[in-house]
């Protein structure tokens, strides 16, 4: 089958169907491809905020934000693209509640904002409160009232339809080739302009607050065409998983006051961080909790979690500004916030690197800034470089936004101005032979299996704490484990709803993503924001204040080449020079 | 096809301790309606033995027979904690969200967990089932926010009071746990269903919306809220515990009202 | 793929309120019915036995013009109570188009011959 | 069988009842309004109702009458009141609380007439 459409958007997450959206307005003929129904996108687990310096509760202003995020990402942040977040964030938040997301209230009548990690008034001074949110499901609203908006707008969507490949020829995008799971049929889109916005990879690790379905397919389709992955050692930990599971427990648990405590009930924090608290940014939490825990301060049966305390909370609070988490600890913990320490355990929760982009999300090839032409990428899956080394809390909902809607307008502008490009002469080509293969494979080995191999060793060897001999031993794993996957059989041969077919595929698509992960991680000699090793434990702003660049040697497979790329430090009209970075 | 022929054990009722960790494991028959229609001409049952934790979820005993006993078991899910609205299914005779479902709560050790696909819809293949007209209902409804009037530059305000108003039905996460639940659906498809009406309650009882003339006259007709026979499963089914028929009886009493 | 709802198509939509009508009077009507039908059942069945309602008693019954208006009140609400009940349950369980208009005009033809013969019943005596 | 609680069979005792009723409705205007035609047509039809299966069956025309009634006002408070959906549940109780009780008043008055024949 054969489509075709001014652009083309793949996924259906917040940054998707905001690109989708403004790429509409820009006038094109739109399709949004996503291998889940909309409304199913991993977006709607966001719970705790999105940040804009609205100032609706304390004085508040763009420039304050941007340091923190600049701050937060420790310095890695590319400054412009702080510059432009922090400003059009305010509008986007305006323009979401004219769209009709139900935020929560003030008092009087405006958006409630709440306090949020890393978030801070002057300059680091003091806690602001900075996060908009509707209770504890503002990702929920935003990807009810985003797909809602693209009803009225008339999107065309093709739902559940994973896509397998790229056309990418000469540096210019053609389209994309999409798996239907409802035939088993392979779709051709033709477009003048792609946007990926397919969100994170967070299931390359056992304990993680992502879906099951984010498996980086299109960072890996981008890296197996030898173009590059960018910071991809710079991985989120989330201080707040509920212990185990993994589900996150937002950080507006602390925002309205929650206390982390260790075994012997102590506000650790205090030490760590002693102006901020438990609200320091989340690889300071992360870190502070592992340390309590490896010194023995843990609790559980396996003294390996950490206890979140509300108990001094209100009960209304509680059940209503908290109410998705307080379900979530008493479904699963059988733990009731109202009046137990709930156990808590950093969950793997965010990628701060993957596609590299400039600001218009259009997608670069290289550090020195080629690009492909007509492909464009926001939101987790891309990385602009807002986040930096580290992501503060409240700041991704406001990517998808603010970026996802800057590429759907370039998107759509640069569709105006071109005609269609010819399509590669036979397009499904590399799309067919990959399921061929995993078809025709009469292996014996079990994709679940490499899957939870490859998922518990990252978690070791990966993790929150790194060291080079792990990242060194992990390389050589995730290679074995890519071996052993040529050997995975797909036993089942049906056409429609082939779904164990796709979950083979998802897990190939995982080890590439490990694999430019754990080379740029070893890579990377320095501890900075989310990367810490134990072994270089200081961060190195002389060699290191580049970004990574990590691409697949097409010629000997197996083999990552580094690049890098500068850091933009001067914003348009404000900088910060890189500092220490306490809280 | 996959006919992994798995022998239906007796069940053991004791319990077993795994060695590492403190883990208390149970054994428990999964009897699973499975349906491929490449191959069957009937939906037919068919029981996995497997151990679980008590504290697990059905979605992860789900899981753990697709990825080690029959990998052809096909069903949606993502999430993992309730917030996608993938996977409604009917355990126990129950509609709910297999992953907000504990061992726990529907077994006991040695046990036997029924699972269906939800009711109403095609199957498509095992606990697959057709969404598309489901979520045509959702779209009959203008699931939209409409105000036509210029936007001020900042917000648009709105009380505490009235943002709580809808505080319930923004809560939906269009899982189809409720309208696949209800004996009207079943027998009826043209009924719009539970979760349309709780989507169109989150538009009519907002406060900045300008169309609720219009949403009501949809609600006012025959496929609207007069089909709704208060048969409450669709609340007893609502893993959001959103109270819907409570909504229902409101949207009735606001067109009576409007039209009076 | 079904396109969504928009404003003008429900701006244009025809609506009329016959749903919202039944609905109030399936209610206005059972609550005047619940008297009347206990009443009458008690009075009928229980005070007196089935087998006492002999020609001449109900003949003699009937002599009354409050109870002629009493009874036909029970046969009047009763039966439209009951057919627009059952027209629930017909549009609920015969999902075909043909078969429920069919079914629908046979069901009310005969509601109606039994009000009709009802009536004549209740006022020739 | 979907395992729906009080709701669910509320809602289906009371169509039943409905139709039930109304199926009883319409028989009964035929059988009194057979008095058009004479004492002789009348009490030919009534005397059948001597017969104790359909002794039997008034108790359950009292049952469903009763039944359907008293669901009806709990049916009609949940539309216009608040608390009648939030009680919901416990008015249901009543409901079939006060069918039991009247099927026994009717059973109590109704046995001895069946068991005695006349
Ligand atoms: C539990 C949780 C809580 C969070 N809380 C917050 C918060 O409070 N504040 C904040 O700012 N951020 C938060 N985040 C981070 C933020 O929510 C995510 O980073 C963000 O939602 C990602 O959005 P996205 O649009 O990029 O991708 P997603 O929403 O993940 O969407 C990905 C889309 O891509 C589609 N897709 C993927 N692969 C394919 C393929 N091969 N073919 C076709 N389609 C495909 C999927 O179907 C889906 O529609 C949270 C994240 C998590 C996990
Ligand atoms: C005695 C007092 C009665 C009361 C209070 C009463 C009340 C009601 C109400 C409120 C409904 C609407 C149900 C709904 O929309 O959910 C209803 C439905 C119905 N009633 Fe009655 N009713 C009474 C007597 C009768 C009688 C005498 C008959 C038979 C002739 C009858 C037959 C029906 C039927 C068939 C329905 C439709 C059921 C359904 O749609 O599920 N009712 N009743
Ligand atoms: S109302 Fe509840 S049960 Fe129904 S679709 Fe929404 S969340 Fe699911
Ligand atoms: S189950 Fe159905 S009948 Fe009404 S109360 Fe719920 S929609
Ligand atoms: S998997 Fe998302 S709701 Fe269950």
């Amino acid at each position: 089958m054969h489509h075709r459409y001014d652009v083309l958007v793949v996924g259906a997450g917040g940054a998707g169907l905001m690109a989708a959206l403004y790429a509409a307005k820009g006038g094109a003929s739109v399709a949004c491809i996503s291998k889940l129904y909309p409304t199913r996108s991993h977006t709607g687990a966001a719970q705790g905020g999105i940040g804009a310096a609205l100032g609706n509760v304390a004085e508040d202003h763009w420039e304050w934000h941007m340091f923190d995020t600049v701050k937060g990402g420790d310095y890695l942040t590319d400054q412009d693209a702080a510059e432009v977040f922090s400003k059009d964030i305010i509008d986007a938040v305006y323009e979401l509640e004219h769209m009709g997301l139900p935020f929560s209230r003030t008092p009087d009548g405006k958006i409630a904002q709440r306090k949020f990690g890393g978030h801070t008034r002057d300059f680091g001074k003091a806690a602001v409160e900075r996060s908009c949110y509707a209770k504890d499901r503002t990702g929920h609203m935003i990807l009810q009232t985003l797909y809602q908006q693209n009803v009225k707008a008339g999107t065309m969507f093709f739902n559940e339809y994973h896509v397998t490949d790229l056309l990418i020829e000469n540096g210019r995008c053609r389209g994309l080739v999409a798996y239907d799971l409802a035939s088993g049929e392979l779709h051709t889109f033709h477009a003048k302009a792609v946007i990926l916005a397919a969100g994170g990879y967070g299931r390359v690790f056992k304990i993680t607050s992502n879906a099951l379905t984010l498996t980086g397919d299109l960072m890996s389709i981008y890296y197996r065409k030898g173009l590059p992955l960018e910071d991809m050692e710079f991985y989120q930990f989330h201080p707040t998983g509920l212990a185990k599971l993994g589900i996150l427990v937002t950080e507006g648990i602390r925002g309205e006051g929650g206390i982390l405590r260790n075994s012997s009930g102590e506000r650790f924090m205090e030490r760590y961080a002693p102006t901020i608290k438990d609200l320091a940014p989340r690889d300071i939490v992360a870190r502070s909790m592992t340390t309590e825990i490896r010194e023995g301060r843990g609790v559980g049966i396996d003294k390996d979690a950490i206890h979140i305390d509300l108990t001094h909370l209100p009960r209304e609070v509680i059940e209503g500004k908290l109410a998705e988490i307080t379900d979530l600890a008493r479904t699963y913990l059988g733990q009731d916030p109202v009046k137990d320490l709930v156990m808590v355990q950093p969950t793997a929760h965010y990628a701060m690197g993957g596609i590299p982009t400039d600001l218009n999300g259009l997608c670069l090839t290289d550090g020195m800034g080629g690009s492909v032409e007509g492909l464009y990428a926001a939101g987790e899956q891309a990385c602009v470089s807002l986040h930096g080394a580290n992501r503060l809390g409240t700041n991704s909902l406001g990517d998808l936004v603010v970026f996802g809607r800057r590429a759907g307008m370039a998107a759509a502008a640069y569709a105006r101005q071109v005609e269609f490009p010819d399509m590669p002469l036979d397009p499904e080509r590399e799309s067919r032979e990959m399921f061929d293969a995993l078809r025709a494979s009469k292996g014996t080995d079990n994709a679940a299996a490499i899957r939870k191999e490859l998922q518990e060793s990252m978690m070791n060897n990966v993790g929150i704490f790194r060291n080079g001999p792990d990242m060194q031993k992990q390389v050589g794993i995730i290679q074995e484990l890519k071996a052993r996957y040529q050997n995975v059989g797909v036993s089942d041969p049906s056409r429609r709803y082939n779904s164990e077919l796709i979950e083979a595929m998802e897990l190939g698509f995982l080890l590439d993503c490990a694999e430019a992960m754990a080379s740029s991680a070893v890579n990377r000699t320095e501890s900075r924001g989310a990367h810490d090793r134990e072994d270089y434990p200081e961060r190195d702003d002389t060699n290191w204040l580049k970004h990574t660049m990590a691409y697949r040697d097409l010629n000997n497979p197996g083999n990552v080449i580094i690049g890098y790329k500068d850091v933009s430090l001067k914003g348009f009209t404000r900088s910060f020079e890189p500092k220490p970075r306490v809280y | 096809m996959t006919q992994t022929q798995v022998e239906p054990t007796t069940p053991t009722p004791e319990l077993t301790q795994a060695p590492a960790g403190g883990v208390q494991l149970v054994k428990l028959n999964v009897k699973i309606l499975r349906f491929n229609p490449e191959v069957d001409k009937k939906a037919h049952w068919e029981t996995y033995a497997v151990q679980a934790q008590p504290t697990d979820r059905i979605v992860d005993v789900l899981n753990e027979i697709k990825w080690y006993q029959d990998t052809g078991l096909t069903f949606r899910r993502s999430c993992q904690h309730g917030i996608c609205g993938s996977d409604a299914m009917l355990i126990n005779g129950r509609n709910r969200l297999a992953c907000k479902t504990l061992v726990r709560d529907v077994a006991k050790a040695g046990g036997t967990i029924t699972v269906e696909p939800i009711r109403g819809l095609k199957v498509e293949r095992d606990l697959l089932v057709d969404m598309e007209p489901f979520f045509d209902s959702y779209k009959a409804i203008m699931p939209y926010f409409i105000n036509e009037s210029p936007a001020p530059a900042a917000e648009r305000y709105q009380s505490e009071a009235d943002a709580e108003l809808m505080a319930h039905s923004s809560n939906c996460i269009l899982c189809a746990c409720c309208t696949t639940s209800c004996p009207i659906f079943w027998v009826n498809g043209s009924y719009l269903g539970p979760a349309a009406i709780v989507q169109a309650h989150r538009f009519i009882f907002d406060s900045r919306d300008e169309a609720t003339q219009q949403r009501l006259n949809i609600m006012n007709q025959n496929t609207g809220v007069w089909r709704c026979r208060t048969a409450y499963n669709c609340t007893e089914a609502c893993p959001r515990e959103i109270p819907i028929t409570d909504l229902i009886e409101q949207v009735k009493r606001a067109v009576m009202f409007q039209q009076a | 793929m079904i396109r969504a709802r928009t404003l003008t198509d429900a701006r244009m939509q025809a609506h009329s309120n016959a749903e919202l009508n039944w609905w109030i009077f399936m209610r206005l009507s059972g609550l005047v019915l619940m008297f009347l039908v206990l009443g009458h059942v008690y009075m009928t069945f229980i005070q007196v036995s089935e087998s006492d309602a002999i020609y001449d008693a109900v003949v003699a019954k009937l002599g009354n013009p409050a109870w002629k208006l009493y009874d036909w009140l029970i046969l009047a609400l009763g039966l439209m109570h009951g057919a627009n009940g059952a027209r629930y349950v017909i549009e609920d369980y015969i999902r075909s188009r043909p078969d429920r208009a069919w079914v629908k005009m046979a069901f009310f033809s005969v509601i109606a011959a039994l009000f009709a013969f009802g009536t004549i019943g209740l006022f020739v005596i | 069988m979907y395992k729906g609680r009080e709701g669910q069979w509320a809602f289906l005792f009371h169509r039943i009842s409905g139709m039930a009723i109304l199926l009883y409705l319409m028989l009964h205007v035929v059988s009194i309004g057979s008095m058009i035609f004479g004492e002789r047509a009348y009490m030919r039809i009534h005397e059948t109702y001597d017969l104790w299966p359909f002794r039997v069956g008034l108790i359950g025309v009292v049952a469903a009458v009763v039944y359907h009634s008293f669901n009806g006002l709990r049916i009609i408070l949940m539309d216009f009141t608040g608390w009648g959906v939030r009680l919901q549940r416990q008015l249901w109780y009543v409901v079939l609380a006060i069918t039991v009780l009247a099927v026994a008043y009717t059973a109590w008055v109704n046995i001895p007439r069946i068991l005695g024949g006349y």
